[in-house]
């Protein structure tokens, strides 16, 4: 049982990782601000999301996976925001303010 | 401590001097700026690693977040006046001089931590054994409460006093009208959006963060710098405006801290015969008082000192 | 070796750096960001000999770490009386330096 | 728990709660009650600074006060010793007298509050609570908040007047004294890695030289010497000095600049008596010795009456540090290394009296003119014979003439530099003075000289202001008729240095 949720946590934290790694190459590598931000709510929504994902299968109680969630959601919401006012700037026309 | 550090640590280590070197060498201030608010983060992780959590959220509050926040904002608005006038920049000899005088110290400072001595001094059995006479269950805290307890007060009369430094730099024509710019709440903005939401949620972590202090990492600095967050985000977002300088009750709730601080140290003359002294039955029960107002003051001081002096007349 | 001399070594590291860029850097908001490095420094130095002196069952001696706590606060605030002196230089000259007459 | 407090120990905390909670009253109630408060602590703060210094003088011994009764190393403890006292009084001498002169400068129109008003009479007090902080503490790291709580407290008054040149002033002070304070915290961090407590007494005992004292006391002392605007930090003072208003200048260089001396003498008198090290004495006495040269020569070409005033606290901060090489001695009980002791501090308080002296007179000169060009000043000597009379004594100290405790400060630092056969220190003395005597003829010459037309002035200057001035310059002349010989107040609390013989 135990072996097996180490397993979906294995999975879930890896492929986690490998969405952090890909929107950090985005960022990198990707020619204009949106598309660059593009890159960046990826690594943080999906790969932020599966790493908390990952983390529940390790029970620690209710209140810690619940917190876990808590944590996931405030980050979706800050970044949400925060790329949406970072696209209002970089959009052409759009710095004015 | 003579475990080798993990690979973590050696990695972690570079990863911080690295940003440092970023922040110093950086030709553009944003760039250097967005550098500190990752050193910050960084050492966030290194205040983990090294067992000390009450520090961590600090740093990451206030040396990272209140303070890059501030700089940010700085570094946008004198924005173009950032490159040196070619009289200003310093000399290849100078720099050359500075780079030697600073590897000097550098290698001076690291020799010293290498020649510290062995077992290392420390007070934490004298902190443990008398941690019962506050009846706090947090080292950290009873050091600030407690044993310490006049550094804490003096370190809150000084931020008081660097506000009143920053309102000091008002125009005449200003004075005890409203901080900063006002902001208007966009309607079709995400920003009010999140804040009517976050806002709440993080005054609900704020306090408990406060709250916690007393036997678990966390306490009035932690607290009080996420309800100043909120405080600057709501003001950010329109949903409410910066409070008048000259406001009475502004004024009441930034020297409440301290000067409750003052009374009940003052009243441990009475109590328990010296200043800033608990009896033992009542110990954390007035420290909890003293710091409810504490947070409170220190929250409304950091808010106001990112909102900077006044800039708009009372009328 | 252990991890509080590694970090330590990485605070006497930071304190050269910062050092480095209060002295180069002309323009003041540089050397603010310069001071605050040091400051980051001297406080990884308070961590490490904390860390040194865990005993009695804490991970860290908790004076360094309260004293750090106050620190990183006042400097803080010093960061935010040197930035609004600053900003108001700047709206009563159009510029950020320090040289008197420039 | 155990409590260390000495009888009287509570003195020491109201030393601090009062001028603070103070502070802390004006700012809240603000308006014309800001300086009322301020009015009303000032008689009650000197009150307890003369009730610590009978308490210590009647009972020869440190007084001594564990906060919250927790003694070092876990706690922090307040001392005042015979050197803290004689700081704690004059700071409380001065600051009554300064409050009592800017009344007119900084009113509050009835019904409404102003901005310059209540900053100053905030700060005022709140430098008062600073400084009594530095002069008692106890602990390195609670000094350094102490010295925090000066810096905000000093650098706003530098700016009052919010013109350009005095905001670059005021920056530039503030970015020095961050460079200062974080290298004392520096120190302050060393020391607790090798030695496991901050507090001063535990320190000396435990203390030895080697590799990491030597380190923290440099790193301390750099930071120190930046905050006193020793020669060559000394690029903030002038600016940041003369662009104050009068009574700020007066605070800034009277009392403020000897806040990070005085520590610099408790880190190398009091944490490490048992490692002297003359070496590093020389250094100190060197660059004293510079600032005091450099210091009034630049001081001789100044057009402005307020920098030149300035640019002689450069130079007088110079004879403050000449005391080191002639007081460090490896082999106490040499008693003229007590006489250059006693002549350093007598110099520290003597020079914060004639400094604020002058710089209120200049003050009142500049209210008068409406300017303080050296070279307009013609006439001004009749007009307000007291002030120009306020300066000449003030004068007097600083050029080390009799009356005055420049006089003696000096005289006693010329005896310990013959007695001791370090005869250079001597010589630069000497010639201080002589330069000291040349500014202070060029400014009096000038106010003496009859105006080429009759001088209208552009507001009347009131009695009492001019009544301040002069008493304030006449404590400085007071303190010229002190014995030439160390005194026995400032050993309080130093046994390790005999009083001329045995005891």
């Amino acid at each position: 049982m135990s072996l097996a949720l180490d397993v979906l946590t294995i999975v879930a934290v890896s492929a986690g990782a490998f969405f952090f790694l890909a929107g950090t190459v985005g960022l990198l590598r990707f020619p204009d601000a949106l598309s660059r931000l593009h890159a960046l709510t990826k690594a943080d929504n999906l790969g932020l999301g599966l790493v908390v994902l990952g983390l529940l299968f390790q029970p620690e109680g209710l209140f810690a996976g619940l917190k876990l969630i808590t944590v996931w959601l405030l980050t979706l919401l800050a970044g949400a925001t925060v790329t949406q006012l970072i696209a209002r700037t970089a959009r052409p026309g759009g710095a004015q303010e | 401590m003579t475990d080798r550090p993990l690979a973590l640590d050696i990695g972690l280590a570079f990863l911080v001097l690295g940003v440092a070197v970023w922040t110093i060498a950086a030709r553009d201030t944003f760039a250097a700026v967005v550098g500190f608010v990752a050193f910050g983060l960084l050492l966030t992780l290194v205040w983990a690693r090294l067992a000390a959590p009450d520090v961590a959220p600090t740093e990451a509050a206030i040396g990272s977040g209140v303070t890059g926040g501030l700089l940010l904002g700085a570094s946008t608005r004198l924005h173009g006046t950032q490159t040196p006038a070619p009289g200003e920049k310093p000399g290849a000899i100078l720099r050359l001089a500075a780079a030697a005088l600073c590897t000097v110290v550098s290698a001076g400072l690291a020799a010293i931590v290498l020649l510290l001595p062995e077992p290392a001094p420390t007070l934490a059995p004298q902190a443990a054994t008398n941690i019962s006479a506050t009846g706090l269950g947090n080292p950290v805290t009873a050091v600030l409460m407690a044993y310490r307890a006049i550094d804490t007060l003096l370190e809150t009369v000084v931020l008081l006093l660097a506000l009143v430094g920053v309102w000091s730099l008002a125009p005449d024509r200003v004075w005890g009208g409203f901080p900063g710019p006002r902001h208007h709440a966009d309607p079709d903005g995400l920003l009010p959006f999140m804040a009517q939401l976050l806002v709440p949620v993080g005054l609900l972590v704020g306090i408990y963060i406060f709250w916690v202090g007393s036997v678990a990492p966390g306490g009035e600095f932690q607290g009080a710098t996420i309800l100043a967050a909120m405080w600057v985000l709501a003001m950010m977002a329109g949903l409410v405006d910066a409070p008048a300088v000259s406001r009475r009750w502004l004024r009441l709730l930034l020297v409440a801290g301290p000067a409750v601080f003052f009374a009940i140290g003052l009243a441990g003359f009475a109590m328990a015969g010296a200043f800033l002294a608990y009896p033992e039955a009542y110990a954390k029960l007035l420290i909890v008082t003293i710091e409810v107002p504490v947070t409170l003051s220190i929250a409304t001081m950091l808010a106001l000192l990112v909102a900077g002096p006044p800039e708009r007349a009372l009328r | 070796m252990g991890e509080a001399t590694l970090y330590g070594l990485c605070g006497a590291a930071l304190v050269g750096l910062g050092l480095f860029g209060l002295i180069v850097h002309p323009q003041p908001l540089r050397k603010i960001l310069a001071f605050n490095l040091i400051g980051g420094g001297v406080f990884l130095l308070f961590g490490a000999i904390a860390r040194r002196g865990a005993a009695a069952g804490f991970g860290g001696d908790p004076v360094p770490q309260a004293l750090v706590i106050t620190g990183i606060v006042v400097a803080f605030s010093a960061t935010a009386l040197a930035v609004a002196l600053l900003l108001r230089l700047f709206q009563e000259t159009g510029q950020a330096t320090l040289h008197l007459d420039g | 728990m155990p409590n260390s407090a000495t009888a009287g120990g509570f003195l020491l905390i109201l030393a601090i709660v009062l001028p603070v909670t103070g502070a802390l009253l004006s700012l809240v109630l603000g308006g014309r009650h800001a300086e009322r408060v301020a009015l009303l602590v000032m008689p009650a703060g000197l009150v307890v600074a003369v009730a610590i210094a009978s308490v210590v003088w009647r009972t020869h011994t440190v007084l001594e006060y564990s906060v919250g009764s927790w003694d070092p190393p876990l706690g922090v403890a307040f001392r005042a010793d015979g050197l803290s006292v004689v700081m704690i009084v004059t700071a409380a001498l001065l600051i009554c007298g300064i409050g009592a002169f800017a009344r007119a400068q900084f009113p509050t129109p009835r019904g409404q509050e102003t901005r310059t008003s209540l900053v100053f009479w905030t700060l005022l007090l709140a430098v008062w609570g600073a400084l009594n902080a530095v002069f008692i503490g106890g602990d390195l790291f609670k000094l350094y908040v102490a010295l925090e709580l000066l810096t905000f407290a000093a650098v706003p008054l530098v700016s009052l007047d919010g013109r350009a040149e005095t905001l670059t002033a005021a920056l530039r002070y503030l970015l020095f004294a961050l460079f200062g304070s974080i290298l004392y915290l520096l120190g302050a961090v060393l020391f607790y890695g090798a030695h496991g407590t901050l507090d001063i007494v535990l320190l000396s005992h435990r203390i030895h030289a080697g590799p990491v004292a030597w380190a923290a006391i440099s790193l301390m002392t750099a930071g120190l010497l930046a905050k006193a605007a020793l020669y060559p930090f000394h690029l903030w003072l002038p600016p940041a000095h003369a662009g104050a208003p009068a009574p700020a200048s007066a605070i800034l260089s009277g009392l403020v600049v000897k806040a990070p001396f005085f520590l610099v003498v408790r880190l190398w008198f009091d944490v490490m008596p048992r490692v002297p090290e003359r070496a590093a004495a020389q250094v100190l006495g060197t660059l004293g010795a510079a600032a005091i040269l450099f210091g009034s020569v630049v001081a001789l070409r100044q057009a402005r009456l307020k920098l030149l005033i300035a640019y002689s606290t450069v130079a007088q901060i110079g004879y403050l540090f000449l005391m080191f090489p002639l007081a460090v001695e490896p082999e106490t009980g040499h008693q003229w290394n007590t006489a250059a002791w006693t002549g350093g501090v007598l110099q520290a308080i003597s020079h914060a009296f004639a400094k604020a002296a002058m710089f209120m007179a200049a003050g009142l000169i500049a209210e008068a003119l409406g300017h303080d060009r050296i070279a307009g000043l013609a006439g001004i000597g009749r007009a307000l014979p007291i002030t120009v009379f306020a300066f000449g004594l003030g004068g007097l100290s600083l050029m080390g003439l009799p009356p005055s405790g420049g006089f003696v400060a000096k005289a006693m630092l010329l005896t310990a530099a013959v007695a001791e056969g370090q005869w250079w220190w001597a010589v630069v003395v000497l010639t201080g003075g002589v330069l000291a005597g040349g500014y202070v003829f060029l400014v009096l010459a000038r106010a003496l000289a009859d105006a080429s037309e009759p001088l209208t002035l552009l507001s009347p200057i009131s009695p009492s202001r001019q009544a301040v001035v002069v008493a304030l310059a006449l404590c400085a002349v007071l303190l010229g008729f002190i014995p030439l010989r160390p005194s026995e107040l400032l050993h309080i609390g130093r046994p390790d240095i005999a009083i001329g013989g045995p005891r």
